[in-house]
């Protein structure tokens, strides 16, 4: 019996290893999520943006480090304030053959903005581009925007004529058979990788252009993306040597990735910063006991709230020292991030006590705390910590915990934010501030679409200005003064309670050698297979 | 030489309340040709014999005495592997169920060829052709086709020829038959013994017939073997065991076989297996409860009278009227029932008489005709209510006694049961007397109150439900074969009983039976039932003596001849 | 007269077959102790654990994953060690199998009692009545228990104010498990329905004039329990590990109130990080639970089958 | 025959049509699918658009009308999420769960019937009761822990194995399959070992319940009685009379494969159907879901068709030429 067992392994073995060397130079590896589709346009999700990023460009590029670097334009300079003058590189070709021209650029923005398209947001920073050669265009902002370019690394750009042989001139949508569909299954960009084969959710296989208009630092020529939703059996593919990496990897895995050989863990602060709101906005609590009255609208309770919280404690327990404890709603990744402000809260259940009791709330109430199980790392387990601390200062909350779809199906506007305390993470699209304002921080307006997630309608006149100003002013100095006084007040304020920047958490073979993109993008350009 | 020679056979069950001695020291013999019969009531050990014979003992029971010679040769310490070879090639087996005893996924001649192959060796084609040949032998008719159908193509008497077919088919020396007639109607059972002995006789085989039933004693066996609690207490020629037997038990059993050829007042000496229990008799009826309240209106015209009653039942459902297959299994059947008296109605299974009685008791409603009962279309009736003022007078006893009783129930509550729900007594402690008083008066005592059906005998649970269908003092008693899964000496005890009742309690009685003989011991009139129809009503004795139709005449020939019991110790009635 | 009636009751049942058999089969002895022991310390889990894993404000995450006592690094406070929010492992096994029994047996009973009631009427009315029910149950079995599980919760989840969950997601769960398990008893008891009603004892009290209602009551019913009895144990295995299994699907009980599904769930998150003793206490808790459960129902359905007897 | 298979697939319809309408009743409630659809910085009005071009507005029997008329067509409609046709999604998967289930379901009966039989007829046997403890420590773990420990077993301590996904395939025509290749085959093993390992124990048990009835009845004892060999016995009469009642449960149970097949899958990582639905249940995707439903459905009643016919193939006493 023994024997026998003994010679199977052996053979297994053999078999394994006769089967490695066969792909040299390809990279393998694993996300949680999956590739939806190949169309840059219909979702506007950082996943599929950063792996398209492979495949298509933008006519700016992120660097290694998120920083902005020329793409499919070499070189851009402001004429006026609403006007952008960008040259763009010659000689580039797409994958099929085609040349890449001006047309292509305004051809790709008007689809941004055509039915279906999910990146409506990003084509809606322009008001309009006019050819002037070939080789130069002029780009217009509906108002003065110092961070156009911020916005441009994940506006794809596309070939017009393969798009209008295939009839792919508008977005895939998801509403029914439209022809668009064609861009949906297949691609033609720019980039320095190219679809070879893609199955949705099954895998996908991208193959070196070798004619890209620049070299890269990468040696692979080929590299084969699985989605694998379980985090154990993720894991398992990357100790086991099928996969070059995986991502995310659960953070309590670190030690074993370590110990194990042949892998390790790749980690670091990821650009999103995770954080619980409150509801300020209405005039009773939806889910509370507290009836009449909306206890968060006092900023003592608030106050009381983030001080019962040892964001160290979650920090070294639920994230195993990964997490980067903040005091602000935007990481340092971010353009326009504010040191100073950075200090979280103090840790001080008495204070929250005390605090309580001045509010007039010695034994505490009862409210409901709304969080996703399978969005962010840990999501589920840091609620749980929030919930048990808030209790030791007589807080009794309710935690209710759901899968992201029916999580931000009954916080997000669609249900009319539908919630008193909940649990959110944030990464700015642009990669700047202003977004964070935007979006997170200004009263809620559904007309001009600010606001859009402050879920608890935080609001303050003077941040609202201060936003306004800071999303048109064009000089850095003013800006940065202008960002840190708004900051400051929602600070002061106690607008939200800021829990950590979560850390990025990539498990990588000694095999390879990956650039880790602080948007948890992976860049091919920077891959290596020994 | 003996053909076959049980030597001394003891044979063991080992059980948690220790060793039970099924078989003690029998010693039998059997010669070429010869019928030996080994007749005994049930728990006599008789079937152990038989699968010992054939090295098939049931776990854990197990041989720890005695030997088993086929022409000098031992068998019982031969090898499983040589016993099994002995099994089919010298001996034949035939069980007492043909329906069960066939593997109903094959056609018979698959089993046929199997076992003629196996042991014979003749080769697919010889062996079909012998299998047709046996079905021939053994009656069959159309065996060139019949041999390609399955068992349940074939009628229970059809399968039974089948299993004799396949019990012969190695030229067997010897053949043991289980009870091979029981499940078998009156008809039938004739046929199939007559083909047994002349095959017996032609191939001079000899059989060893394993039976309860003193009729096939009669018919068919040259000698006899009464067993009794596993011990042989006599043997001897069928004309002497029958005619003058030495043995008490020997006497008490052929006294309490029901006689065809006349009627006696009471089975005497029925006591020697199970006291029957002392009895109050005659009691007092205007003092006893069974008296009180006994409020029935008088009767004018006939007692019960059914008028074409229709039973029909659906073969084929089917959603739409038309494509549903049905029968009759009661056709046009209508008579009468006078006050007091008992009237038998006999027929062979299928023949429709429990139909009539369930449907006199609305077990069943009929598909046409009335059931009049004191004058009241029973049928017409709509509310339970109403009919519950019916159902009280009129109780049923039924066949199985094992089935008939709640076993989740202790026997106070069984027959509490029907006093509570028909409120025939004030206070628990009146229906506790009355329950204990039936008790006596079946001939059980008290204390089988407190107790569980399983605990009793089949002749004592046949007490019980008596006793419960008395609790409503009933005016009309029907008993549907109440005797039938009895042996011979409790049935007895049980039809004196209901004698007895009949004549103190003035109970009018319908009484089921496929048995003859107990027809004529019980009945004062008689219906004849054929596939649903009747075919002749008259008084008992003029049924027996001279028959109208021809159907009776026929049951009649078909009847055991018992000529040869002995008359002795019986007072017959004189009518 | 009373005082004897107690005393046959008693002597049935050790007098009976079934006690016999089970005195004389050590699996069933060992199992039955095991189950006892298990549903003993589940009911006293309050009493009999050091910490209460539910009261939020007693556990402090600063106790998390501590391994178990008697390794380094380990407290005595927590025998086994805790989990990731420094719940002590050992009362929250207690804690679990609370629930994981609680939903098991209710869920049993739940779909026991429906699965009786339609069985006997089906069995005992037949015609249109039984043909409609016997229908209904074909049409479920043609959807698997699992994912019938997984619709009612879902569809719960949505009807139900979000504020009640935490409250009512394990009745959910009991009546998700419970309302795909009725169809094997409604079958089973239906089928040994059209068994008894035929048998005497049913036609006597008929001829009495017992009504229909009081006939099932009081005469099918008690006999038809025995292979009911058999699937009850054998589904209450079946129920529990499927509470364990909708957990892994993400439709368990709240993670603040965790049963042994929930908490094996959680625990294979860290299968490969050092923390084993998160998964494998509860999952051995689970493992030996069912074990015994199963083995329970073995020896029941061997005993009460007359024809292995 | 002919006029039973029809009833059959009538009745077929009818219950696809009932499981489609549960289905449906349902789906409104399991969560919001626009979300799953669009970037967080959408706009309301957007968001309303979309929900508007999907119909998602209608009332849900106006859904289900549409739905069912073109299910009908064979078109399952379009994914919200890979924004693909239904159908074509899911013949993707197909072959994988087929695949699946089919090596499983082997498994069962390979294993399961003879331990059954062996256990039957060994009863008392230790082997037998060693088999029979052994197999319920199987069914005693839930699937996705037994999935998990085999993985970490075979995949990552002995590295045998494959730890996710169906290795290389081969495509004929749309129909993929990895038996054709090695990796293929060895990333079969775990997952249907984990997926076969419940209906095995089922199985044998069954077997050995229904078999020791048969080695009671009559007709066992009267083939003994003729002498007939034990091989004979236990195989030709006694094995083929139990399986009459077992083929119904195993029917069923080898249809509940394709469904528990969810678990293994999303444990394995494996592309088949049970993946697609899970997932789709997280991203709320109505259309593969209800589509998936129907389908198992479809699946559940032509097995039972299946199961009918061999029932009348087996058992003589249901032909309809009784005599």
């Amino acid at each position: 019996m023994k024997l026998r067992t003994g010679l199977l392994a052996a053979t297994m073995a053999a078999a394994i290893a006769v089967a490695a060397p066969a792909q040299a130079k390809t990279f393998k590896y694993a996300f949680q999520g999956d590739l939806s589709s190949l169309d840059p346009h219909s979702l506007n999700e950082s996943f599929l943006l950063a792996t398209l990023g492979n495949v298509y460009e933008g006519l700016v590029l992120y660097g290694p480090n998120l920083e902005i670097m020329p793409g499919l334009a070499e070189e851009w300079k402001l004429l006026t304030p609403t006007t952008w003058e960008f040259k763009l590189r010659k000689g580039v070709k797409f994958h099929g053959g085609q040349d890449f021209t001006a047309d292509d650029v305004i051809f790709s923005w008007q689809r941004t903005l055509s039915e279906g398209s999910d990146q409506k947001v990003r084509g809606g920073q322009i008001k309009n581009i006019t050819k002037v050669d070939d080789h130069t265009i002029v780009v217009e902002t509906p108002a003065p925007n110092p961070i156009l370019v911020q916005d441009l690394p994940y506006l794809l750009i596309m070939d017009k004529e393969w798009s209008e042989e295939n009839g792919a001139t508008n977005a895939t949508s998801a509403a029914g058979d439209n022809t668009g569909n064609y861009a949906n299954l297949n691609a033609n960009g720019t980039g320095p990788f190219m679809v070879e084969s893609h199955k949705a959710d099954v895998k996908t296989v991208f193959k070196k252009n070798e004619d890209y208009w620049k070299d890269i630092d990468g040696n692979v020529t080929e590299v084969e993306f699985t989605p694998i939703k379980e985090a154990p059996t993720r894991v398992a593919a990357l100790i086991s040597g099928e996969l070059h990496m995986v991502y995310p990897v659960p953070v309590q895995d670190w030690e074993r990735l370590d110990k194990a050989e042949g892998v390790k863990a790749l980690t670091g602060p990821e650009a999103r910063t995770i954080f619980i709101g409150f509801d300020q906005g209405r005039d009773e609590l939806l889910y509370s006991n507290i009836k009449g009255k909306n206890p968060f609208k006092d900023q003592r309770v608030r106050a009381a709230f983030v001080h019962a919280v040892d964001l160290e404690a979650i920090k070294e327990k639920i994230m195993r020292g990964a997490a980067t404890p903040t005091g602000l709603l935007a990481a340092p990744q971010i353009n326009g991030f504010v040191e100073s402000l950075n200090t979280p809260y103090a840790y001080d259940p008495e204070k929250s006590k005390a605090l309580l009791a001045e509010a007039g709330y010695p034994d505490g109430f009862e409210v409901t705390l709304d969080c996703p199980n399978n969005r962010y790392v840990n999501d589920e387990k840091i609620c749980q910590a929030v919930t048990s601390m808030l209790a030791k200062v007589g807080v009794k909350v309710d935690l209710l915990a759901q899968p992201k779809s029916k999580y931000f199906g009954k916080v997000l506007s669609t249900s009319g934010y539908d919630t008193s305390f909940y649990l959110l993470g944030w990464t700015p699209g642009s990669m700047d501030v202003e977004n964070v304002l935007s979006s997170l921080i200004v009263c809620q307006d559904p007309e001009n679409k600010k606001g859009m997630f402050n879920l608890g309608n935080y609001c303050n006149a003077k941040v609202d200005e201060l936003t306004a100003a800071i999303g048109s002013e064009t000089d850095q100095e003013k800006r940065n003064a202008m960002i840190a006084e708004a900051f400051k007040i929602v600070k002061d304020e106690v607008g939200y309670m800021p829990i950590h920047q979560q850390p990025l958490s990539w498990g990588v073979s000694d095999g390879a050698e990956v650039n880790q993109r602080a948007d948890n993008g992976l860049d091919y350009r920077y891959v290596t297979v020994k | 030489m003996d053909l076959l020679n049980i030597n001394n056979l003891r044979i063991e069950f080992p059980s948690r309340h220790g060793t039970v001695i099924a078989v003690d020291d029998v010693t039998l013999t059997v010669q070429p040709g010869e019928v030996l019969g080994v007749v005994g009531e049930s728990g006599a050990g008789k079937s152990t014999i038989g699968n010992a014979v054939i090295g098939l003992l049931e776990p854990p029971g197990e041989m720890t005495g005695g030997h088993v010679f086929l022409k000098e040769q031992g068998i019982d310490t031969l090898s499983p592997e040589a016993k099994r070879k002995i099994r089919g090639r010298k001996i034949g087996m035939i069980f007492q169920d043909p329906l069960t005893s066939l593997d109903p996924l094959q056609t018979i001649e698959q089993q046929l060829v199997e076992t003629i192959n196996l042991h014979l060796k003749l080769g697919e084609k010889k062996s079909q052709a012998r299998a047709v040949d046996l079905l021939r032998q053994v009656g069959i008719p159309d065996p060139e086709n019949r041999i390609k159908n399955y068992p349940h193509q074939f009628s229970g008497g059809m399968r039974q020829r089948v299993v004799i077919a396949l019990a012969l088919c190695a030229e067997p020396e010897v053949i043991i038959a289980d009870e091979p007639t029981t499940a078998l109607d009156v008809s039938i059972q004739a046929q199939i013994l007559e083909l047994m002995r002349r095959l017996c006789k032609d191939k001079k085989v000899g059989m060893l017939i394993i039976t309860h039933d003193m009729g096939v004693i009669a018919d068919i066996t040259d000698r006899v073997a009464v067993m009794y609690r596993g011990k042989l207490v006599e043997e001897g020629t069928t004309a002497k065991i029958l005619g003058n037997p030495d043995h008490p038990y020997t006497q008490s059993l052929i006294s309490a076989v029901p006689r065809p050829d006349v009627r006696l007042k009471r089975f005497p000496m029925v006591n020697y297996i199970e006291a029957e229990g002392e009895r109050k008799k005659l009691l007092d009826l205007s003092t006893h409860w069974l008296g009180k309240a006994r409020d029935y209106k008088a009767v004018q015209g006939p007692f019960i009278s059914l008028k074409n009653l229709v039973m029909t039942f659906v073969t084929k459902p089917a959603l739409l009227k038309h494509n549903r297959v049905t029968f009759n299994a009661v056709d046009d059947v209508s008579f009468d029932i006078n006050e007091g008296e008992v009237f038998g109605l006999v027929g062979e299974s299928g023949s429709g008489k429990s139909t009539v009685a369930r449907m006199i008791c609305s077990l069943y409603r009929p598909a046409a005709g009335e059931v009049n009962f004191l004058g009241t279309d029973l049928t017409k009736i709509k509310s339970e209510k109403e009919r519950d003022y019916y159902r009280r007078q009129m109780q049923m006893i039924f066949q199985d006694p094992f089935s008939s009783l709640n076993g989740r129930m202790r026997v106070m509550d069984i027959i509490a049961e029907p006093i509570r729900f028909h409120k025939l007594a004030g206070s628990n402690r009146e229906v506790e007397q009355i329950v204990t008083d039936l008790l006596d008066h079946v001939g059980l005592g008290a204390q089988a109150a407190v107790r569980f059906p399983h605990e009793f005998s089949g002749g004592q649970r046949q007490r019980i439900s008596i006793a419960r269908a008395l609790a409503t003092r009933p005016r009309f008693l029907i008993c549907d074969e109440p005797t039938s899964a009895l042996d011979v000496s409790i049935q007895a005890q049980i039809l004196n009983l209901l004698k007895d009742l009949q004549e103190e309690l003035g109970l009018t009685m319908l009484f089921i039976s496929h048995d003859l003989p107990v027809i004529r011991q019980m009945c004062d009139r008689v219906g004849v039932m054929k596939q649903g129809k009747l075919v002749e009503v008259s008084a008992t004795e003029d049924l027996f003596e001279n028959p109208k139709a021809a159907y009776t005449r026929e049951l009649l020939d078909l009847m055991p001849r018992l000529d040869s019991l002995s008359l002795e110790g019986l007072e017959v009635e004189n009518t | 007269m009373e005082q004897s009636l107690e005393k046959t009751r008693l002597q049935r049942i050790f007098g009976s077959d079934i006690w016999y058999s089970f005195t004389h089969n050590p699996t069933a002895i060992i199992s039955a102790l095991v189950t006892l022991g298990l549903i003993f310390a589940a009911i006293f889990a309050p009493w009999l654990a050091p910490h209460n894993p539910f009261d939020l404000a007693s556990i402090s995450i600063m106790d998390g994953n501590l391994p178990p006592a008697w390794s380094a690094g380990g407290d005595t406070n927590f025998l086994l060690g805790t989990d990731d929010q420094g719940r002590g492992v050992l009362s929250t096994i207690l804690y679990g199998a609370r629930i994981s029994l609680l939903v098991g047996f209710s869920s049993v009973i739940f779909s026991m009692v429906v699965g009786i009631a339609l069985g006997l009427v089906s069995g005992y009315v037949g015609g249109r009545t039984d043909a409609l029910i016997m229908r209904i149950a074909d049409i479920q079995l043609s959807f698997p228990a699992i994912l019938i599980a997984l619709l009612v919760d879902g569809v719960a989840r949505g009807v139900i104010p979000s504020d009640m969950h935490t409250d009512i997601s394990i009745y959910v769960l009991i009546f998700a498990i419970g309302i795909s398990g009725w169809v094997q008893y409604a079958r089973t008891v239906r089928g040994s329905t059209l068994v008894e009603k035929n048998k005497e004892y049913v036609q006597a009290a008929r001829v009495i004039g017992i009504r229909p209602f009081t006939i099932l009551r009081r005469h099918i019913l008690p006999n038809v329990m025995g292979p009911v009895m058999v699937i009850a144990t054998i589904h209450l295995a079946i129920a529990i590990i499927t509470e364990a299994t909708l957990s892994f699907l993400g439709v368990g009980v709240p993670p603040t109130t965790p049963s042994l599904g929930t908490l094996i769930r959680i625990g294979n998150e860290y299968l490969f990080s050092g923390d084993w003793w998160i998964t494998i206490f509860p999952g051995i808790t689970l493992v030996v639970l069912v074990l015994a459960v199963n083995l329970l129902g073995d020896w029941m359905r061997d005993a009460l089958n007359p024809k292995l007897r | 025959m002919f006029s039973f298979i029809f009833k059959r697939l009538l009745q077929s319809v009818v219950v696809m049509l009932t499981v489609a309408l549960i289905a449906f009743a349902m789906f409104r409630f399991v969560g919001d699918p626009i979300n799953n659809m669009v970037g967080q910085d959408t706009s309301q009005a957007d968001r309303e658009a979309l929900a508007e071009a999907l119909g998602l507005n209608d009332p849900f029997i106006v859904q289900f009308g549409r739905f069912a008329l073109n299910a009908a067509e064979g078109d399952f409609g379009f994914s919200y999420k890979y924004r693909q046709p239904v159908s074509k999604l899911i013949l993707e998967r197909l072959a994988a769960t087929l695949e699946l289930s089919f090596v499983a379901a082997v498994l069962t009966l390979a294993i399961g019937i003879p331990a059954g039989v062996y256990t039957a007829l060994k009863s008392k046997g230790l082997l037998s009761k060693g088999i029979m403890t052994l197999s319920l420590v199987g069914v005693s773990l839930p699937t996705f822990l037994i999935g998990i420990l085999l993985i970490l077993l075979f995949g990552v301590i002995l590295r045998w194995l494959p730890t996710f996904g169906r290795g290389e395939v081969v495509a004929l025509g749309w129909w993929t399959t990895g038996f054709l290749t090695a990796s293929g085959l060895k990333s079969l093993i775990l997952p249907s070992i984990t997926l076969a390992l419940f209906q095995m124990t089922l199985i044998m048990r069954l077997v050995r319940a229904e078999m020791l009835e048969v080695m009671r009845t009559d007709f066992i004892k009267f083939a003994r009685a003729r002498g007939l060999p034990d091989r004979a016995v236990h195989f030709r009469h006694a094995l083929k009379n139990t399986l009459v009642p077992v083929i119904t449960i195993t029917g069923l149970q080898l249809g509940s494969l394709i469904a528990f097949a969810i678990i293994t899958e999303s444990v394995f990582q494996w592309p088949g159907m049970g993946l697609l639905f899970i997932q789709a249940v997280a991203d709320v995707d109505i259309p593969i879901m209800a589509a998936y439903l129907v389908l198992i459905a479809f699946f559940f009643v032509v097995i039972n068709m299946i199961v009918d016919i061999l029932y009348y193939a087996v058992d003589p006493r249901l032909r309809v030429d009784n005599a």
